[in-house]
């Protein structure tokens, strides 16, 4: 139903044999993600950072924190801005110029995941009620592009913010005014982890890396919380998938999201 | 067990002790909908739909040449989806220049109508379906995606469904149908739900919000029985435009 | 003088033709505007909206009312702006992207003719001197082109500025602060209407449709106020006017200007 | 009877009680204007005009090709035209992006070039017009026009007749020629026109303000007649650069 | 080791053979500029201005003196911002449309040579520290292009603010208001002057015209100031330059800037 | 003799009584350099140095096609670079535009490396080179060209040498070897320099700031010692990563 080019129609029909016979072509389990590398602290200027490689796919994550001016209709919270960009050096098809819909896609669904799991308690980032408030940036950048952004993007942002340490300021002549040398922790209520899988054929995939990204007939990204809660989730792809299909994505990614919790954040006490 | 509420606050009551909607529905009730087809004079095929508060005009040219050429495929048709607020159609005034937000739903849309459309059968020609949200009241995307299939089978593209489209989603601590504007922003969940009915096939769906693994699975449940009321209106508005004159 | 396409030549020499028997293509005097239908109110969130089909051209109007800082040079009055865009589902030839010089022209000439008859008074939309003002936005959108936008665009802002009702802001702290559930009339002051005509060799046409369009030589754009003075003029397309020709294009305007005025004020009326 | 200002503020004196403007001109007299053909070493032709304040050059490449090829016409050559604001013309700074009131002035003023430029000659190719407005003072479009006639018939583009420009309008209750920047801001109309005197055709019109019939008829023959006295000088600077060398 | 079309490599042999003989294609000594001649007062609305040719290269200088927000970090200091711009009327290659790199650097090597001199004493223009200064922009113009922009831009940029006249503003309700009638100078402290030469093969010329300009191997621009001592540089081109090459443009920059400046200083003072 | 200070501020002391700088360092000495090569799967070759506090990666793609063809040249192959901030290098959050400061270092880095990259070999092609900023602290521009060298050499690419930079300048009255962040904001003068120690070429070059004609030669001299410091750790690298497995 859906079209490929030649290059992947092979590649396709490569990987569906495989899949029959219950491998894939890198000799993953469908349900299990490549291995997960995690580097906390790695741009020392930032209030936090990481860097996390998921297989070949490499993520930088960089978190700025500072005084901002709150949204009209949210004066009693915080910002927060979720950011992705894929380097040109990432990939031989990586451009450089204006963001393009698969990118704004990326990036949007990288930072719902974050801003609905409620990550961040924002109501504690509040300077001046209406006024003054705290502005928390996580932008990723991709530095090489081996399939699966999505995952990426959200592990390397999750472990930046964890490990980010917030400046304090003071309101003086109605500004904000840091207090050096006094800083704290950012307060985070719980740790989402996404877990994207694609479909080609009748099969589930977790973590497609690029060569299965370019022949999915679907994918799907579902975030969890620490409890184990659904707190986002976005489909993608040119085909669809059936109610039980959906149901087998909602428990991989509870299963599968437990797991990287862990792995993230034995990686983020073992830097702080 | 007090789930965590995530990004979202929830200081409005969305749903009485009765178990009516701050809009007077009931749970699973969606809002009123109402599709006509073939609205428009220069478009291929077009539709206006209102979808309680939203009132979205779709209309579609093609298949036609696309310029660049070397973004058409030889293989099949391609398919573009432009999904566009006006900027009187939110509360406050809309800037004109197109948001990132208008751009990921014209995507999803986009990829929620693929597996509809037999493009296979147009190569190197383009279908291009433009969404314009003259008023929007939460749910733009499921209401502008309804309209979008209707102004498609009014243009005589062929299509294996037509794909229908409802939110579910959670406020009050219920499961809800067809979440509205106030339910949106201060709800609990917003789920949309495109779906196929007749190949079973939900090629959209989203979900902000907390949900427990077993209200996310009644949560679908429930949004496709909403799509599946919106079909038969969908069905409806083709009719009344092809058969309605032969009465 | 002027060139055209092929079929624009066809097409022309095809209306000339009929045009020397007296006639156009679509039956009507020379003089003559296309059938008007103006709904009022079809956008209730928006303060003021308005639906015009002038014969198969229809455009949609929607009013918002917000406060805003004044213009730096004008801070004794409120703001008026009136935008127009053609829709892509308006025409097989409407682009997206970044508006061309016809569009600009169409919007800048619209707004010069509401602004320039002082259709709305300003100095009666003042929260605050300097400081505060109230900002009146009229966005027209093109939903279906048959031809002269200009008219079609200018009668429905005019409806739907003429049914909008104005929101109460009282100053408090320095900000505007809205009056929950009162609100007034918009201060109108008079009814400007715009005659478009073209002229094809010798011939003048009011309201050419997309066909006439076309295979103009010259169009001109003159609007009228109540007291039937011209409040505003645009000279357009590849060739010139007499002087004799200009005269008589503006009592063109005149009278059909006053006819189209009294259609509008019905309309109006109907649904206030 | 008393007339509707429209959208103007009028509470400048503009005319004393001689009939004398606020510059010191009657009400049928034109600012000062010098043309000087020529200036420009690297354009094809050239002009610079001094009208009153304003100080504008002109410049004109052409005809030649067509980048992308697909913008030419194979019927006809193309006349493309800029107006463009340096940043120091006006009083406060200029934003260097393009405003929306240049890119309209631009179609204004190449829809007046065309009737007199011998397009047709040219299949397939561009003839360009740049119009810098070097410093502003009312009336920047009609001597902008005056200009690029000027620098047109310099470059030796075969024309049908210059095209003259020059504004007329109202203010203190008097049908003024040449309004000036302040009887722009604060006059009750402005209208500028182009006119092509051998061919007896007014080719830019505009009018913002208010005028009683019977004043747009006399405000339209007072500018013509501006038109004629700019044409003699355009006619004279033309004259100059090629015949004076002769003298 | 450079690239050049095969008009630029005809060009280019054509001016080594006489360089080899000693000679410039126009007769120039190498280390010779151009007549410089300079107008200033040409643009009577703005505060400053010049118009410069530098032999058939023309720039237009325009300075606007206006209030402005200072920069968050430098609130004790008034704003300068010199801008270039290739009119498209300037050569038959120049583009209208978002500036191209070569221009941007323009723009910046110009600036930068007028700001690192100091030439301006920027503390002498604050209104009310942190909160309003004065920003004195000077915006160039090309007119005429025929080689070495950065100079001629440089200096018309530096003659426009030798004579620009600065108005007085007194701070009422926190906003500057223009004191009418009270100007004073522009607070100058040095002469900056840019020389910019290029190398062909062996050769350093002075002022390079478009034709030797379209066939150097490397350029660079020198700025000393009225001390003598350098300020400023800018490499640029395809190639390189040795140790001795440099020391040797550095000599060349600091004579030939010295009979510059007096060149300025006269223009400067008989139309004061 | 009092210098001019030019347009900088100076209030910091950058130096003390011992000739010690702000961070420890000695007048003459750079900050640690480590570089590695080959750091990315995807880019055909690349490079990631740290010089002080600056972090950069360098990846290089081709000689490939150009897009669109007409920016090719039938002569030879062309160099690509874009210099490109990461929105969170810096002290405060950078706009993720490029700023007009990117696209000249982008410019100036591109022709630092064009003598040094035999493009002739690869006529019609691109040579690409990204250098992403991950971490600024003073030097960035010359870090950057340190990286794209090595980045180069590990693509396979044909080059006469190695091009190698570190700036010099003066602070607290000193010359001074590779300044540092403090030293370029509150100093007396920042030099870059590139250099191809083979050839003897100085390829990169900028100044800002005040210098006696006899400290910029000796500021020269100084640089190009650092350069030369710089050139054995990027030969290390290549080295480091094309024979250490054979070890």
């Amino acid at each position: 139903m859906t079209d490929f080019s030649i290059i992947d129609k092979l590649k396709r029909s490569k990987i569906l044999d495989l899949l029959q016979e219950g491998k894939r072509i890198d000799g993953r389990a469908l349900d299990e993600h490549r291995t997960l590398d995690v580097v906390t602290g790695v741009i020392p200027h930032a209030n936090g950072s990481a860097r996390v490689r998921l297989g070949d796919t490499e993520v930088v994550a960089g978190v700025k924190i500072q005084p901002d001016r709150p949204f009209p209709d949210t004066g009693d919270r915080g910002i927060f801005i979720c950011t992705a960009e894929i380097l040109p050096l990432a990939h031989p098809s990586a451009e450089t110029g204006p963001p393009q819909p698969p990118v704004i896609e990326l990036a949007r669904v990288v930072d719902r995941g974050i801003r609905e799991s409620g990550m961040i308690d924002l109501s504690q980032c509040v300077l001046e009620e209406n006024k003054s408030v705290i502005g928390i940036f996580s932008d990723n950048v991709v530095t090489d592009h081996d399939g699966n952004l999505f995952d990426t993007c959200s592990y390397a942002s999750v472990a930046a913010i964890m490990t980010s340490k917030m400046p304090k300021w003071e309101m003086k002549d109605d500004k904000p005014v840091l207090v050096e040398g006094e800083e704290g922790d950012t307060p985070i209520t719980t740790i989402p982890v996404s877990v994207t899988m694609g479909r080609i054929g009748e099969f589930i995939l977790a973590d497609p890396n690029i060569d299965e990204w370019a022949c999915l007939d679907a994918r799907i990204t579902i975030t969890t919380n620490s409890d184990g809660n659904i707190v986002a989730l976005q489909k993608g792809g040119k085909d669809g998938f059936t109610y039980e299909q959906i149901v087998k994505c909602s428990e991989i990614s509870i299963s599968s999201g437990a797991k990287i919790r862990e792995i993230i954040k034995k990686a983020v006490g073992e830097t702080q | 067990m007090v789930i965590n509420l995530g990004g979202r606050k929830s200081d409005m009551v969305l749903l009485d002790e009765n178990g009516i909607r701050c809009d007077g529905r009931k749970v699973n009730e969606t809002r009123k909908v109402t599709i006509k087809a073939g609205v428009l004079k220069n478009a291929s095929g077009s539709a206006y739909i209102e979808f309680g508060g939203n009132k979205i005009l779709a209309g579609v040219f093609g298949p036609r040449d696309v310029h660049p050429k070397h973004m058409s495929n030889p293989d099949t048709g391609i398919l573009r989806v432009r999904y566009h607020m006006e900027p009187f159609s939110v509360g406050e005034r809309k800037n004109p220049a197109p948001s990132r937000r208008e751009i990921e739903i014209s995507k999803v849309i986009k990829e929620a109508l693929e597996p509809a459309v037999m493009l296979e059968k147009f190569p190197r020609t383009a279908v291009d379906v433009f969404l314009e949200i003259l008023q929007a009241d939460g749910g733009t995307r499921c209401a502008a995606l309804d309209a979008a299939s209707v102004a498609l089978a009014d243009a005589g593209i062929p299509m294996r469904d037509l794909v229908c489209a409802c939110a579910s989603g959670k406020a009050g601590d219920a499961l809800i149908l067809d979440v509205n504007n106030e339910e949106d922003q201060a709800g609990q969940a917003d789920m949309p739900i495109g779906y196929m009915p007749n190949l079973g096939k939900i090629t959209l769906l989203q979900l902000d919000g907390v949900l427990t693994p077993d209200e996310f699975n009644k949560c679908i449940e429930l949004g496709v029985e909403g799509c599946k009321k919106v079909y038969e209106i969908q069905k409806n508005a083709l009719r009344e435009k092809y058969f309605s004159k032969g009465d």
